[in-house]
C-alpha cells in the first residue's frame, strides 16, 4: 500500500457538557490511501460525524480534541494554527455532509458559494473561477452547469444539491474527502445516481474517500476497506470482503444478520438485543458486552486493545468469531 | 431517569442560570408584594380617610404629624411613596395580567379555530390579525382610550384588543406544525373527537410559544399601559399605576423632589427588568434549537 | 406579485374604513370638540352657532356621510382647531416624524446588528453578558422614562445638547430637514437616541438570537469546512440570514416609530406627526385624527410593501407572490 | 372471502385556487391558476384478512397519503373504499366506527408521533377508554399488558415519550396500535427512521404480533430489503398510480414493469461488492405537473414513442401478474 | 438681541380674528393692538384711540383715534381699517370660536371722518370698552379691500368675502400696527417677529422673538435650564422653588384674574355621583353647601398643593378687579361646624360624591380636587375623584354628569360682572346669560341685579350693583370659589418683566433687569 493520505491515530474528542464528560471519539485510529474509499459504519450515535469533523477540526464548544494526531500527508494537522488549518480545509480535505437541504446557504446563489471556496483557496480571477466552478458542475453530471451557476439552493432537488456539494469537494481536487451520509436524505433511484458520479470520479482522480454511513450494503458496494464503530471507538476493521463475509466482532456480526436481506423470507431475524448505550455513562469494560451474546466476566471488566490481524484487520474484541462461523 | 417529567426538566433547566433564578425571585416577591398590598403597605393610599395634606412632599424618611414615617417620602397629598407605589405596582400588575390572560384566552381560541377549521374562518381570523399587527400598539391603545374614556376596565380592554393578536397568530403559527405531526394523525386514526385533539394533545403542545410571548406581552402591557398613563389617557388619577406615579413625579423631577418619581421609575424598571430576564431565559429553554 | 397588491391594498383599505367608522364615531361619542374650541366666555346662542358652522349640529351619521363624501373627492376634511385640510397639516409635520424616525432606526441597525452578533457568536463571553444585561434594561425601561433622563443629563446637567424643539432647518427639495445644519443635529440626537435606545434594544436581541441559532447550522459549518475566512462566515453567511428577521421586525418597527413617536415628541417638543395626533385627540380635532389614521395605514401598507421587497431580496426562497399567512 | 380493506380506483387530489385578490388580479390580466396535485391516482387494491401488503415506491410518489386514506384521516376525493366489502359511503354509523377503530396507524418519526405531553399510559390507553372499550379504570392493566406484548417493561407506563429511545417509542406507538384491537395495521415508514439493529427487532415484532392476532399489515417503505422479508404482496407505486402489483416472490424475483425494475436493479444489498453502478437515469417528477403518458417514460430505457402519449392501466397480463407498462401489455395483445 | 420663549400652548393661528382663544390672543398682541388697551391689571388705557367720551344715555360711544400710527406695510391706520376689522369679525371663515360677541352690542359703528368712530347701543352697556379691548384691529387694504366701508349688523356692503386664517398664517394679511412685525409661523415649531421700527409707542426691546410651543411642563423648565429659551409660561408650581434659588433663572409672578370653583349641581333630583341620600340631591341644600365651604381649608390647598402661588378665594373675582365687596372676608375653614350642618341636613353618616375634574387644563387641577376630596372625607362626605382630559371633562360637564365640578374662569377687565353674568346668572340662550353655568343655579332676584347692572353704564353705580350680586353669590353658596391663581413666569437671570392678570405672555415687556 502506498503511503496513506490520512493516518489519524489515537484520536479522542470530548464533550463537556454540564451532567459530565461525553467522550464522543475514544481512540480512534484509521488510515486511508490515495484513491482508496474507506467506510466507516456505526449506529446512531456512535461517533461517526464527530470523527469525521474532528479529522478537519470543526469540533465547537463545549467539544474538544482531547488527544491523538491527525496526519495528512505525514503533516500533523492538530499542530497547525488555525489560518493555516482554515486554508487546508476545502483545499486539501473536503467533507460532503448529510443533508443536502441544510449544507448549502439558503440565501446565497450557488455560484456565490462556488466561487468564495475557490478564491478562498486559489489566487484567481472571479471569472476564472466562475469557469472552474461550471466545469466542477459539468463533471458530477448537472445538465446546463453555466445556468445552473445563477440559481439558489432551494430552486433545486435534493439529488442536484448534493451534487453541487460533491462539486464544490471536487473543484480543487483535494487529497481526501469525507462523505458524511451524503446519500441517506435521498431516494434509493438518486442515491444510486451519486454512487456512479462518486465511484467513477475517485477512481479517475486518485482521492482518498472516507463514506460515513449506518448502511453497510452501501459500504458493501463502493467501500475497499470498512471500520465498524461503536460507542465512539472502532471495533473492527478489515478490507470489505472479508469484514462482511466473515465478521470477527460480535457485533460485525450483529449488524449484519439485523440486515432483513440477511435470511432467508420467512425466517425470523436475528438482531443485536438491546440498544446503544448512552454515551454518558459507559460499562465499564467493553462497551459492547451488555448485548454482546459472547460477553465473558473479562469483557465487562476490562477494554480489549486494538489486535492487528495479518489479514490487514484490526479488531477490539476478546472473543472474536472464529473464522470458519 | 425517573420522575423526568417536562415540567421538572424545565424547573431544571431554569435554575441553571443564576441571574434568571435571581430574577425569578425578584418576581416573585414582586408579585406578592402586589398581591398583598393591602397587609404590607403601610397605608391605604387610595383611602382619603388615611392621608393628609398636611404630610405633604415630606422627603424620604421623615416623619409625618401622626407619628408615620415616610420611608420614601410623599406626594403632595401626603400620600406614601411607598405605599403607593406597592399599590401602584397591583394596579400596573393587575392591569397587564388581566389583559394577558384574557388576550391569551381569546387569540389561542381564535388561533386553533383558524388553524383546526382553515378555509374562510382563517382567511378571516388571520386577516384580522394582520390588520391588528400592522398597527402599533400604542397607537390602537390610544385612539381607543380616547373613544372609550378612562379606567382601568378600559385599559384592560384596550390592551386585550392590541395584544390578542400576537397570540392568535403564534398560535395558529404552532398549531399548524403540530396538527400535522403525527401524533395528532394518530389521534384522528383512533377516532377521538376533535375538541379533544385540539384541546387535549394540540392546546398542551403550543403553550410553550404562548408562555414565552405571554412574559414579553406582560412586560409590554405594563410598559404601554405606563406611556398611556403618561400621555394622560391610562388608569384614573385616584387608583394610580406605576406609569401614572411616573407620571406624576415627571412634574417635580426638576424640582428636587426627585422621590416622588424616581423610586415608582426604579420600581417599574426593576419589575420589567424582572419579567423580560425570565422571559428570556424561558424562552431559551423551550425553544430547542438553543439546546445543548 | 400583482394579487399581492391588490390583496395589501384591500387589506389597507379594509383597515383605513373600519378604524376611520371606529373613530369617527368613537371621538363623536367623548365629546364636543366645540366645548374646549369655543371661549367660555361666550354664551349659549354663540356656542350653537359655532356648533351649526362646524358642521356638528348635524346627526352623526349626516356628518360621516359628507366626510364619505368629501373622501371620494380626496378631501379628508379639514381641521376644527387649524382651519387647515388635515392632510395638509400632517404632512408639514411628516418631515420631522420621518427624519427623526430614520435616524433613530439608523442608529439602532448600525450599533445593534455588530453588537447583537457579537453577543450571540460568544454567547458566554463576559462582555456578551454585559450587552445583553444593557439590552434588557434598555427594553425595559419605558419610553418617556428615558427621554427624561436622557434631558436631565445631557442637557439640563452637562448642557452639550438642547432639551428639545427642533432648531434649524434647511429646505431640501422643499421639505424642511434639520441633519445638515449643526443646530439641526444637536437638536435631533436626543430625540434620535430616545427612539433609538427601545430599538437597539431590540435589534440586538432579534440579532443575538438569530445569530445563536444560524450559527449552529449546517451551512455555517459548511462554509467553515470550506475554509472560508471567519470574516466572510460571520459577514456574509450569518449575517445574510439574520438580517431576514431584522428586516421584518425593523419594518414594522420603522412604522411604529412614525407612529409612535408620540411619547417622544411630547419629551422632546419635536415638532411631528406624533405630537399633532395627541394635540389633536386632546382636542378632539376629529378630522386631524381621521385623517391621520388614513395616512399612518397607509404609510405602514407602503413600509410593510418596502419591508416584503426588501425581504424577497435577503432571502430568494420567499417570493412576493401572494401567499403570505 | 370478501377481502378486509379494498380500494378502487381511489384518488387523492389536492386543489388550491386562487383567492379573491388572485383572481382581481385575473382580471387585471394576471394568470394564477388553479393548482392541482394529484397525489394519489386511481389507485384499486385489496387486502385480505392476515395479509401484508408492501407499498413500495419513491418520495412523494402518494405512499402516505394513500395511507392516510385507508386510515380514515383523509377523505378520498374520488374511488370507492370499501371495509369489509362496504363501501365508505354506505357504512352505518356503527360500521364506520368499527372501521375507524379497526384500522390503525404506525408512523415513520419516532419523535413527533408520540404526543411529547403525555404519559405512556394515557398515550396507549386514551382512545380505549373514549371508545369504550375498557373503563378508566382497567386502563393501568390494559395499557400494562399492551407494553408488555410489545416487549416493554410494564413500569414505563409513567414516563413521558422523550424518555424512550426511538426503538422503544415506536413500541409505543405499536402498542397505541394494538389498543384498538385493530385488523389492519398501515405502517407508514415505520422502520426507517431506526437504527440497523433496531428495525430489525422492531420486523421481528410485527411478525411476532401477526403471528399472535392475525393483523394485516398495509407496509409502506421504500426499503425494498424490508418490503421483500416482510410482504406476502408487493404494489409498486410511481406518481401517484400503481404501476405493479404481485406476490412478493412475482415481483422480486421477476419484475414486469421496467421501473420495478430498475429499482431492484438499483438497491445497495450486501452482496453486491465494488460493483459499479449503473443509476436510472433522471429526476424524480413532480405530481404538480406529471409528464403526459406514462409517467415514468422521461426515465424508461425502453420508453417508446406509444408511451409519450398513452396512459397506461393496471392490467392483467399473459399470466396474471398485474402492471401498468404499454410495453408489456402489448407483448400480451 | 434675539428673545426665544416658550410657551405651553400655541395659537391655533396668527389671523387676531379667528379664535377667541387664550394664546390666539397672548399672541395677537405683539402684532395686533386693539381701539382700547389693557393693562397688567386689566384697567382700560389708550392704544389706538386715544380717547373716547359716552353720552348722556349711555346710548353713544365717541372714539378718537390716534394720529399717526402705520401699519407694518407703510399705511396709515384710520377708521375705515376698525370697521373692516368690525365687518370681518363675525365672518371669519370656519372660526371655531368668533369675536362675534364683542361687537354684538354695537348696534352701528359709523365713521364720521377718519379719526373718529361712533358707536351707538340698543341699550346702556358699561362693558364696551372691555369688548374693544379684546380683538386686534386688522388693515383692510392687507386684506384685499382698498375702497370705503360700512358696517352694519347684518354685513356690509360691497364686501361679499374675507381671507380664511391661512393667508394669517402665510404671513400676507398678517398686518398690524403693533410693536412686532410677523416674520414666520410654523405650526408645532415657532412663530417668529421682528421688531417694528415704526412703532407709535416706546420702542420695542428686542430685534427679533421667536416663540416656541413646548407644551410638557417639564421639558419647558428644562429648555430655560438649558438654555434654549429665554423665558417660558407657566413653570409648574412644584419646580417653582428650585427654580427661585437658581441663579441662572428669574421667577416672575402676579396675581391673575383666574378663579378656581366648585359648581354645584342644584337641579338634578337624583344627581349624578351621589349615593346614600335615597335619590335626593343634598347640593340643593344650603346647609350642606355651606358645609362643604367649611370643611375646605383654602389656604392648606394653596399652600401644599399650589406651593403657595395661589390666594385663597371667596368671591369670584380678585379684589382688584372691579365689583369686588372688600366686605366679604375669607372664612376659617371650620371641621366640625361642617359635620353639624351636614348633620342638621339630615346627612349625620355623610354620603358619598363624586369630584369631577379636568386634569390638562388647570393649574394642578386634579391634584387640587384630590385635596379636596380628603378634606370633604374627613367631613364625613366620602368622596371620589373622577379626573378627565380636558376634552371629556368639558363635554361631561355639559352634559350635567356631575354634582360637582371643579373648573376655572379666567374674569376679563369686566372684573365681577364676567363671571356673574357667565356662571351664575340662570341660562338664557336670547339675553346671553348663564353660557357657563353648568351648575344650572337660577335665583330671580340675582338675576335682576345683573341684568341691571349690565345696563348701567354709570361706573360707581355698575360697580355697586355688582359687589350686592357678589354678596348674594356669596350668601346663597351658589358656587364655591377656592382660590385665585398667581402666574409664574421664568426667565434667563438678568431678565425681567410684567406679569398680566389675564395670564397672557407679553414679551414686550421682557427686558434686563
Ligand atoms: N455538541 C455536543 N454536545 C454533547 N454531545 C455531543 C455533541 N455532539 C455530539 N455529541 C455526542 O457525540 C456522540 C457521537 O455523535 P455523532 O454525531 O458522531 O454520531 P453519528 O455516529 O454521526 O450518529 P448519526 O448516525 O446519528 O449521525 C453522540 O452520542 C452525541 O450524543
Ligand atoms: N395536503 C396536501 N396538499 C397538497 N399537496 C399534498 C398534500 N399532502 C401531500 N401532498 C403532495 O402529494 C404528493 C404525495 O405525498 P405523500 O406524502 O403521499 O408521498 P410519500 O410517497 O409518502 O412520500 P415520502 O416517501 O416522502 O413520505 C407529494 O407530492 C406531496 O407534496
Ligand atoms: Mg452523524
Ligand atoms: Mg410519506
Amino acid at each position: 500500500m502506498n503511503a496513506p493520505v490520512l493516518s489519524v491515530r489515537n484520536l479522542v474528542t470530548q464533550f463537556d457538557t454540564r451532567a459530565g464528560t461525553i467522550t464522543a471519539v475514544d481512540g480512534v485510529s484509521l488510515e486511508v490511501g490515495p484513491g482508496e474509499v474507506l467506510g466507516i459504519v456505526g449506529e446512531s450515535g456512535s461517533g461517526k460525524t464527530i470523527t469525521g469533523f474532528s479529522i478537519l477540526g470543526l469540533i465547537d464548544k463545549p467539544g474538544r480534541i482531547a488527544g491523538g494526531e491527525v496526519l495528512l500527508n505525514g503533516q500533523d494537522l492538530r499542530k497547525l494554527s488555525d489560518r493555516a488549518m482554515a486554508r487546508l480545509r476545502g483545499d486539501r480535505i473536503a467533507m460532503i455532509f448529510q443533508d443536502p437541504m441544510m449544507t448549502l446557504n439558503p440565501v446565497l446563489r450557488i455560484d456565490t458559494q462556488m466561487i468564495e471556496t475557490i478564491r478562498a483557496h486559489r489566487d484567481v480571477s472571479r471569472s476564472r473561477a466562475r469557469d472552474m466552478a461550471a466545469e466542477a458542475l459539468a463533471l458530477v453530471g448537472i445538465p446546463s452547469p453555466v445556468e445552473r451557476l445563477r440559481t439558489y439552493p432551494h430552486e433545486m432537488s435534493g439529488g442536484m444539491r448534493q451534487r453541487v456539494v460533491i462539486a464544490i469537494a471536487l473543484m480543487l481536487e483535494p487529497d481526501l474527502i469525507i462523505a458524511d451520509e451524503p446519500t441517506t436524505a435521498l431516494d434509493v433511484t438518486i442515491q444510486s445516481q451519486i454512487l456512479s458520479e462518486m465511484q467513477k470520479l475517485m477512481a479517475q482522480r486518485n482521492t482518498a474517500l472516507i463514506w460515513i454511513t449506518h448502511d453497510l450494503t452501501v459500504v458493501a458496494g463502493l467501500a475497499h476497506r470498512v471500520a465498524v464503530m461503536y460507542a465512539g471507538r472502532i471495533v473492527e476493521t478489515g478490507p470489505v470482503d472479508a469484514l462482511l463475509d466473515h465478521p470477527k466482532h460480535p457485533y460485525t456480526r450483529g449488524l449484519i444478520s439485523s440486515i432483513p436481506s440477511s435470511v432467508p423470507r420467512g425466517e425470523r431475524l436475528v438482531p443485536i438485543k438491546g440498544m446503544t448505550p448512552s454515551l454518558m455513562n459507559l460499562p465499564e469494560g467493553c462497551a459492547f458486552a451488555p448485548r454482546c451474546p459472547r460477553a465473558s466476566e473479562t469483557c465487562r471488566k476490562a477494554r480489549p486493545d486494538r489486535q492487528d490481524l495479518a489479514t490487514g484487520r484490526s479488531l477490539r474484541c476478546f472473543h472474536p468469531l472464529e473464522e470458519a462461523s | 431517569m425517573t420522575a423526568d417529567t417536562p415540567l421538572r426538566r424545565f424547573v431544571a433547566d431554569f435554575l441553571a442560570s443564576p441571574l434568571a433564578v435571581i430574577a425569578g425571585l425578584g418576581l416573585l416577591a414582586i408579585a406578592l408584594t402586589a398581591l398583598f398590598a393591602g397587609i404590607i403597605a403601610p397605608q391605604n393610599p387610595y383611602d382619603l380617610a388615611q392621608i393628609d395634606i398636611l404630610d405633604g412632599s415630606l422627603t424620604p424618611g421623615t416623619e409625618g404629624f401622626g407619628g408615620f414615617t415616610y420611608w420614601l417620602g410623599s406626594d403632595e397629598q401626603g400620600r406614601d411613596m411607598l405605599s403607593a407605589m406597592i399599590y401602584g405596582l397591583r394596579i400596573s400588575l393587575m392591569v397587564s395580567f388581566i389583559a394577558v390572560t384574557s388576550a391569551v384566552a381569546v387569540g389561542m381560541v381564535l388561533g386553533l379555530l383558524a388553524a383546526a377549521r382553515g378555509g374562510w374562518v382563517e382567511t378571516l381570523i388571520m386577516r384580522i390579525v394582520d390588520i391588528q399587527l400592522s398597527f402599533p400598539a400604542l397607537l390602537v391603545a390610544l385612539l381607543l382610550l380616547a373613544s372609550l374614556g378612562k379606567g382601568v376596565d378600559k385599559v384592560i380592554i384596550a390592551l386585550i384588543l392590541v395584544q390578542w393578536a400576537y397570540f392568535a397568530r403564534t398560535v395558529r403559527a404552532a398549531a399548524l406544525v403540530e396538527i400535522r405531526k403525527d401524533y395528532v394523525t394518530a389521534a384522528r386514526a383512533a377516532a377521538l373527537p376533535q375538541w379533544r385533539i385540539l384541546f387535549g394533545h394540540v392546546l398542551p403542545n403550543v403553550m410553550p410559544p404562548v408562555l414565552v410571548i405571554a412574559t414579553v406581552q406582560i412586560a409590554n402591557a405594563i410598559a404601554i399601559e405606563a406611556s398611556l398613563s403618561f400621555l394622560g389617557v391610562g388608569v384614573p388619577i385616584t387608583e394610580p399605576s406605576l406609569g401614572l406615579l411616573i407620571a406624576n413625579g415627571f412634574d417635580y423631577l426638576l424640582s428636587g423632589r426627585y422621590w416622588i418619581s424616581f423610586y415608582p421609575g426604579v420600581a417599574l424598571l426593576v419589575t420589567l427588568v424582572c419579567i423580560n430576564v425570565v422571559g428570556d431565559h424561558v424562552r431559551d429553554i423551550l425553544n430547542p434549537r438553543m439546546q445543548r | 406579485m400583482l394579487a399581492y397588491l391588490i390583496r395589501r391594498l384591500g387589506q389597507a383599505f379594509l383597515v383605513m374604513a373600519v378604524m376611520a367608522t371606529i373613530v369617527f364615531f368613537g371621538l363623536f361619542a367623548v365629546g364636543n370638540p366645540v366645548d374646549l374650541l369655543i371661549n367660555p366666555e361666550a354664551d349659549l346662542a354663540e356656542q350653537e352657532e359655532t356648533i351649526r358652522r362646524l358642521g356638528l349640529d348635524k346627526p352623526v351619521h349626516v356628518q360621516f356621510g359628507y366626510f364619505l363624501a368629501g373622501l371620494a373627492q380626496g378631501d379628508l376634511g379639514t381641521s376644527f382647531v387649524h382651519n387647515r385640510p388635515a392632510l395638509e397639516l400632517i404632512l408639514s409635520r411628516l418631515p420631522a416624524t420621518l427624519e427623526l424616525a430614520f435616524l433613530g432606526i439608523l442608529i439602532a441597525v448600525v450599533l445593534g446588528i455588530p453588537l447583537g452578533m457579537i453577543a450571540g457568536l460568544k454567547p458566554e463571553a463576559p462582555y456578551s453578558k454585559v450587552i445583553m444585561a444593557g439590552s434588557v434594561v434598555g427594553f425595559s425601561t419605558p419610553n418617556f422614562w428615558q427621554g427624561l433622563m436622557l434631558i436631565m443629563l445631557f442637557a439640563v446637567f452637562l448642557g452639550w445638547l438642547p432639551a428639545g424643539g427642533r432648531g434649524d432647518t434647511v429646505d431640501v427639495l422643499g421639505i424642511p430637514v434639520s441633519f445638515l445644519t449643526w443646530d439641526g443635529l444637536s437638536h435631533l440626537i436626543l430625540p434620535a437616541l430616545n427612539v433609538a435606545i427601545y430599538k437597539m434594544s431590540l435589534v440586538i436581541r432579534l440579532t443575538r438570537a438569530g445569530t445563536a441559532e444560524v450559527a449552529l447550522q449546517d451551512y455555517v459549518k459548511y462554509a467553515r469546512a470550506r475554509g472560508l475566512s471567519p470574516v466572510r462566515v460571520v459577514g456574509v453567511h450569518i449575517l445574510k440570514n439574520i438580517l431576514i428577521p431584522v428586516v421584518t421586525v425593523l419594518g414594522l418597527e420603522t412604522g411604529n416609530v412614525i407612529a409612535f413617536a408620540v411619547v417622544t415628541e411630547t419629551v422632546f417638543s419635536w415638532p411631528g406627526i406624533g405630537k399633532l395626533l395627541i394635540d389633536s385627540i386632546g382636542l378632539l380635532d376629529r378630522p386631524v385624527v381621521v385623517a391621520y389614521l388614513m395616512l399612518t395605514v397607509f404609510l405602514f401598507v407602503m413600509i410593510n410593501l418596502v419591508v416584503d421587497i426588501g425581504y424577497s431580496l435577503l432571502d430568494p426562497r420567499v417570493r412576493v407572490k401572494g401567499g403570505r399567512s | 372471502m370478501t377481502a378486509l380493506l379494498s380500494l378502487q380506483n381511489i384518488s387523492q387530489t389536492y386543489v388550491s385556487s386562487p383567492d379573491l385578490a388572485e383572481r382581481i388580479a385575473n382580471l387585471a390580466g394576471a394568470n394564477y391558476q388553479e393548482t392541482r396535485v394529484r397525489a394519489v391516482n386511481g389507485v384499486s387494491l385489496k387486502v385480505a384478512e392476515g395479509e401484508v401488503l408492501g407499498l413500495v415506491g419513491e418520495s412523494g410518489c402518494g405512499k402516505s397519503t394513500l395511507g392516510r386514506m385507508v386510515v380514515g384521516v383523509e377523505t378520498p376525493s374520488g374511488g370507492t373504499l370499501s371495509w369489509r366489502g362496504v363501501a365508505l359511503e354506505q357504512m352505518t354509523t356503527q360500521q364506520r366506527r368499527a372501521w375507524e377503530l379497526e384500522v390503525q396507524m404506525i408512523f415513520q418519526d419516532p419523535f413527533a408521533s408520540l404526543n411529547p405531553r403525555m404519559r405512556v399510559e394515557q398515550i396507549v390507553g386514551e382512545a380505549a377508554v373514549i371508545h369504550g372499550l375498557i373503563r378508566r379504570s382497567e386502563r393501568r392493566d390494559y395499557v400494562a399488558d399492551l407494553l408488555t406484548r410489545v416487549g416493554l417493561n410494564a413500569d414505563v407506563m409513567s414516563r413521558y415519550p422523550h424518555q424512550f429511545s426511538g426503538g422503544q417509542r415506536q413500541r409505543v406507538g405499536i402498542a397505541r396500535a394494538l389498543a384498538l384491537k385493530p385488523r389492519l395495521i398501515v405502517c407508514d415508514e415505520a422502520i426507517s427512521a431506526l437504527d440497523v439493529s433496531i428495525q430489525a427487532q422492531v420486523l421481528n415484532l410485527f411478525e411476532d404480533l401477526r403471528q399472535e392476532f392475525g393483523f394485516a399489515y398495509l407496509f409502506i417503505s421504500h426499503d425494498l430489503g424490508a418490503v421483500e422479508h416482510i410482504a406476502d404482496r408487493v404494489a409498486i407505486m410511481y406518481l401517484g398510480r400503481l404501476v405493479e402489483i404481485g406476490t412478493a416472490d412475482e415481483v422480486f424475483e421477476n419484475p414486469r414493469h421496467p421501473y420495478t425494475r430498475a429499482l431492484l436493479a438499483e438497491a445497495p444489498r450486501l452482496d453486491r461488492r465494488g460493483h459499479s453502478f449503473t443509476p436510472i437515469k433522471g429526476e424524480i417528477p413532480s405530481p404538480l405537473n406529471p409528464p403526459p403518458g406514462c409517467a415514468f417514460h422521461p426515465r424508461c430505457p425502453l420508453a417508446t414513442a406509444a408511451c409519450k402519449t398513452g396512459v397506461p392501466d393496471l392490467r392483467e397480463g399473459r399470466d396474471g401478474r398485474r402492471t401498468a407498462c404499454i410495453l408489456e401489455q402489448e407483448e400480451v395483445a | 438681541q434675539t428673545l426665544t420663549a416658550g410657551f405651553a400652548s400655541e395659537p391655533s393661528s396668527v389671523d387676531p380674528l379667528y379664535h377667541n382663544l387664550g394664546p390666539n390672543n397672548a399672541t395677537r398682541k405683539h402684532m395686533f393692538e386693539a381701539l382700547v388697551g389693557e393693562d397688567a391689571n386689566l384697567g382700560i388705557v389708550p392704544e389706538l384711540a386715544e380717547s373716547w367720551e359716552t353720552s348722556d344715555d349711555g346710548l353713544t360711544w365717541t372714539f378718537h383715534l390716534r394720529e399717526g400710527v402705520k401699519f407694518h406695510d407703510g399705511g396709515d391706520f384710520t377708521a375705515r381699517d376698525f370697521l373692516y376689522t368690525a365687518c370681518r369679525i363675525p365672518n371669519v371663515p370656519n372660526s371655531p370660536s368668533s369675536m362675534a360677541g364683542f361687537i354684538k352690542s354695537a348696534e352701528t359703528i359709523t365713521a364720521p371722518d377718519d379719526m373718529t368712530i361712533e358707536v351707538t347701543t340698543a341699550v346702556p352697556y358699561p362693558l364696551l370698552l372691555t369688548d374693544f379691548a379684546s380683538f386686534g384691529v386688522v388693515s383692510a387694504s392687507a386684506n384685499g379691500h382698498d375702497g370705503p366701508v360700512e358696517y352694519t349688523k347684518d354685513g356690509c356692503p360691497g364686501i361679499d368675502s374675507y381671507l380664511d386664517s391661512n393667508a394669517y398664517n402665510d404671513g400676507t394679511a398678517t398686518i398690524g400696527t403693533g410693536p412686532y412685525k410677523f416674520v414666520s409661523f410654523t405650526p408645532g415649531e415657532s412663530i417668529v417677529v421682528a421688531r417694528n421700527d415704526d412703532y407709535w409707542g416706546d420702542a420695542p426691546y428686542w430685534e427679533q422673538i421667536t416663540i416656541r410651543p413646548i407644551t410638557n411642563a417639564g421639558a419647558r423648565v428644562a429648555a430655560l435650564l438649558a438654555g434654549d429659551v429665554d423665558v417660558i409660561e407657566k413653570p409648574p408650581v412644584q419646580d417653582l422653588e428650585r427654580l427661585r434659588n437658581d441663579p441662572k433663572v428669574n421667577v416672575v409672578q402676579g396675581a391673575s384674574s383666574r378663579v378656581i370653583y366648585l359648581h354645584f349641581d342644584h337641579v338634578g333630583e337624583p344627581s349624578p355621583g351621589i349615593e346614600g341620600t335615597d335619590g335626593k340631591n343634598p347640593m340643593k341644600d344650603l346647609r350642606v353647601r355651606k358645609a362643604i365651604s367649611l370643611a375646605i381649608n383654602r389656604p392648606l390647598i394653596v399652600d401644599r398643593i399650589m406651593g403657595g402661588l395661589a390666594v385663597p378665594a371667596r368671591q369670584l373675582v380678585p379684589d382688584f378687579m372691579r365689583g369686588t365687596d372688600p366686605e366679604i372676608a375669607l372664612e376659617d375653614p371650620d371641621l366640625e361646624e361642617a359635620k353639624r350642618l351636614l348633620a342638621e341636613a339630615g346627612y349625620p353618616d355623610g354620603f358619598k360624591l363624586v369630584i369631577g375634574t379636568p386634569n390638562d387644563r388647570y393649574i394642578n387641577d386634579s391634584k387640587i380636587a384630590q385635596a379636596v376630596a380628603q378634606m370633604l372625607t374627613r367631613a364625613g362626605i366620602q368622596t371620589e375623584v373622577d379626573a378627565m382630559t380636558a376634552s371629556v371633562f368639558f363635554s361631561r360637564r355639559n352634559n350635567y354628569e356631575f354634582s360637582l365640578y371643579l373648573a376655572g374662569w379666567g374674569a376679563s377687565g369686566a372684573g365681577m360682572a364676567s363671571p356673574l353674568r357667565a356662571l351664575v346668572a340662570s341660562q338664557d340662550k336670547d339675553k346671553g346669560l348663564g353660557g357657563t353655568n353648568r351648575g344650572r343655579y337660577s335665583n330671580p332676584d340675582l338675576d335682576a341685579i345683573i341684568e341691571e347692572a349690565l345696563s348701567t353704564v354709570e361706573t360707581a353705580k355698575h360697580d355697586e350693583l355688582l359687589r350686592q350680586a357678589s354678596r348674594i353669590v356669596v350668601d346663597d353658596m351658589a358656587i364655591l370659589p377656592l382660590h385665585f391663581e398667581v402666574t409664574p413666569w421664568a426667565l434667563r437671570a438678568g431678565l425681567t418683566m410684567d406679569p398680566r392678570a389675564d395670564q397672557h405672555t407679553v414679551l414686550t415687556t421682557v427686558r434686563p433687569e
